[in-house]
């Protein structure tokens, strides 16, 4: 039984790693994206449609 | 009637990229927050609860491989909705949805694969069989890594949305020919497999742990989607006003 | 020691058809010129064998005050063909900065920075975004950007100037006067007027038949 | 150099890059064979290490043809054949990086597709030692026929066609090492000291002989 409990330990284990890997994923994207559009808009560049929209 | 149109408007409503950011916003940080109390709460149960007598202590192993098998089949289902809203309603955030739930069903479903041959291997005394089952969850693997690939391999996502939504539908329409063909060849060769866990009923005991953790893990989709689905809306928005920007250039100078 | 692009009865083959035939003329340092033409005449031709691209049938090219030792002219001269040697999946930085690394800068001279070189053809600020998001204008004006950020003494243009508009003709047109004004050398095919002092090669595209050298 | 080969990972990396596609076309080919041979796992075993060579072979082989194609569509072949650094070493750079981006991943994806087979772990490792000794060689020799054809509009099979015969002693040593390792009586080091050999002295000659291939194509 004991190696049991590592199989046990191995698969909760990539689980773990599976899911911490895809949030560090996800995360790290939204805020690469999230810094590239404020570079853009830093560098004076608007969404034509957010201009639209606040002109409404 | 009216009921009908009410949902059609709150339907087109989220199709707004804008107020989806807004809603996402909202809901995000209460998805978060419930999918890591239920974590909590699933990981206790299904740590204190007992072996089982046949299993022993690998039947922890179910508490991970089962939601994650269930949601590897989930995701694909999202994603051929998805296709669906993309081909017919033309929904804009449907081509959005899809592409960002292929990398996250492509993640549980090798999770899947993974704890179920951690499973195997001191239950069967082997890593993996051709077992119908396994073997059509490894084909839903591969088509899961086809699709990022024909994400990946096309530029422009207003096109790449049609030819993939296709891809998607004609995927859906072929698993289950794929499970029923995959049944039959294994059969053919090999007495039916005596390695299924269904042989005795769920007692309520794993029952409990395995449904918490099923909700857990679902939720967790679900809270990665909406985040990756914004991280999608985001690139688009950057790659437009690149455009934009190089647009601009143009003119000045 | 100012260098000069000695050409010495330079004749191509494409096939089995001669292009041009004895073809000669001297370069010194902050001369340009310019291969006029018609179609088919063996501009591009010309301009390869120089790049060494191309053997030539027979002739040859030598460079003169080059104070090192090289292997062939070419590695002086930078080429700026039909195509622009740009890959469209990366960033105009990124493109750049690799061929200022990869090329290097050729002794007596060193190339400029990959955002002055933008600027220096009017499309600062935009570096960042991919190559592929350009217009066809503004990929030549990256293209021409290479010449600047790796130094190479002599340039070979295949009509550079093709896709640009008038004030990105003008643009170039200094870059070119300011390369010669550094004891450069330029050899440009083109239809169009260069805008720059230039002596005039005109290809007859008569099998056989040698240029002229006018002025 | 390494700007070259920095460059060259990061547009495999990008967008429409090769870099996927090769991994995924191993596995399928390598996941297709149960189907064919039926999912006995004595056999699958036996088999596996070959298996294995066979799909990593024609998975290296694939995106071989645009390692120098995609250089001469954009005109940055003509610059690269300009410079002072002798193009054996840029070809030998391409090389490595074209490995790096599509072999290497199919030496790391192998222990998985090992399990598959239902190979013993001493095989599974002998297997994945010995493609990543011997995929570096496909890719350098491969460089050769893909400089070869980089003028023809369709080359891309022709380059598998042209290639395959010439990865037949790669195939061979690869294999033979892979089963010794399992297989008391025959000796492991003699087969992969071979298959070493056999990829330094491709490292030689695929870029030599490429870059006579692009010296000459060029036009």
């Amino acid at each position: 039984m004991m190696t049991h409990t590592a199989y046990v330990a191995a698969s909760y284990g990539t689980a773990a790693l599976t899911v911490v890997a895809l949030i560090l994923w996800v995360w790290t994207d939204g805020r690469a994206r999230r810094r590239e559009l404020q570079a853009l808009e830093k560098a004076g560049i608007r969404r034509r449609s957010a201009q639209g929209g606040e002109a409404q | 009637m009216s009921e009908n149109s009410l949902s059609i408007r709150k339907f087109s409503d989220l199709a707004n990229p804008t107020r989806f950011l807004g809603l996402a916003g909202r809901v995000l940080p209460w998805l978060v927050g419930l999918t890591v109390v239920l974590f909590a709460i699933g990981l206790y149960l299904s740590f204190t609860t007992e072996g089982d007598y046949q299993q022993g202590e690998t039947v922890r192993i179910m508490y991970v491989h089962v939601p994650a098998a269930w949601l590897s089949m989930m995701c694909y289902t999202v994603m051929a909705v998805s296709a669906l809203g993309t081909l017919v309603w033309r929904h804009p955030l449907a081509d959005v949805s899809a592409r960002a739930a292929a990398p996250i069903g492509a993640s549980f479903t090798f999770l899947a694969l993974v704890t179920g041959s951690l499973w195997g291997k001191p239950m069967w005394g082997t890593w993996w069989v051709w077992d119908a089952r396994l073997t059509s969850v490894f084909v839903l693997f591969l088509m899961y890594l086809g699709l990022i690939a024909l994400n990946r391999a096309m530029d422009d996502p207003g096109k790449a949305a049609k030819v993939s939504a296709i891809l998607i539908l004609v995927g859906f329409v072929n698993i289950p020919i794929i499970k029923f063909s995959v049944e039959w060849w294994n059969t053919l060769h090999q007495p039916a497999s005596v390695l299924r866990l269904g042989g005795s009923a769920i007692d309520p005991e794993f029952l409990w742990p395995l449904l918490v953790m099923a909700v857990a893990f679902t939720l967790l989709f679900f809270a990665l989607h909406i985040a990756a689905m914004r991280n999608e809306i985001w690139r688009r928005r950057v790659t437009s006003m690149r455009r934009q920007a190089a647009r601009a250039a143009g003119r000045e100078a | 020691m100012p260098i000069s692009l000695l050409v010495e009865g330079l004749s191509a083959k494409r096939g089995e058809d001669l292009i041009f035939h004895d073809i000669s003329f001297v370069l010194t340092a902050g001369e340009a010129l310019v291969v006029t033409g018609p179609n088919g005449s063996g501009k591009s031709t010309l301009l390869r064998v120089l790049a060494g691209l191309l053997a030539a049938q027979s002739g040859r090219v030598l460079l003169d005050g080059i104070s090192s030792e090289i292997g062939h002219p070419r590695e002086f001269c930078h080429y700026l063909g039909h195509r622009n040697a740009m890959k469209r999946e990366l960033t105009v930085e990124e493109n750049l900065s690799f061929w200022k690394s990869f090329m290097g800068d050729s002794p007596g001279g060193a190339g400029i920075g990959i955002e002055e070189a933008a600027e220096a053809l009017g499309l600062g600020g935009i570096s960042h975004l991919p190559f592929g998001y350009l217009s066809a204008g503004q990929q030549r004006r990256m293209a021409m950007a290479k010449l600047l950020v790796a130094y190479r003494p002599i340039w070979l243009l295949d009509e550079p100037t093709a896709a640009l508009d008038a004030s990105a003709d003008r643009l170039f047109a200094t870059l070119v006067t300011r390369h010669l004004g550094a004891g450069g050398i330029v050899v440009a095919a083109t239809h169009q007027p260069l805008g720059v002092e230039a002596r005039e090669l005109r290809m007859t595209g008569f099998a056989g038949v040698a240029g002229e050298v006018g002025h | 150099m390494t700007s070259l080969f920095l460059r060259d990972l990061k547009l495999a990396m990008r967008a429409g890059g090769g870099a996927l596609i090769g991994v995924l076309f191993f596995m399928t080919v390598v996941a297709v064979v149960p189907f064919a041979v039926g999912p006995d796992l004595n056999l699958l075993s036996r088999i596996g290490p070959a298996i294995l060579w066979i799909g990593a072979l024609l998975a290296s082989l694939l995106g071989l043809d645009r390692l120098f194609q995609a250089e001469r569509e954009d005109g940055s072949l003509d610059l690269m054949l300009m410079q002072e650094t002798p193009l054996v070493l840029t070809v030998l750079m391409k090389c490595l990086a074209h490995w790096t981006a599509t072999g290497l991943p199919l030496v790391i994806a192998s222990p998985l597709l090992g399990l598959f087979m239902n190979m013993k772990e001493l095989a599974i490792g002998a297997t994945m030692l010995t493609l990543l000794a011997g995929t570096p060689a496909i890719t350098l020799i491969g460089a050769a026929g893909a400089a070869v054809a980089v003028t023809l509009p369709r080359g891309g099979l022709l380059v598998s066609i042209l290639v395959l015969p010439l990865t037949v002693p790669v195939l061979i040593f690869g294999v033979s090492a892979a089963y010794a390792a399992v297989e008391d009586p025959a000796p492991f080091l003699p087969p992969f000291l071979i298959l070493i050999a056999i990829t330094l002295f491709f490292a030689v000659i695929g870029p030599l002989s490429a870059a006579l291939a692009l010296r000459a194509a060029s036009d």
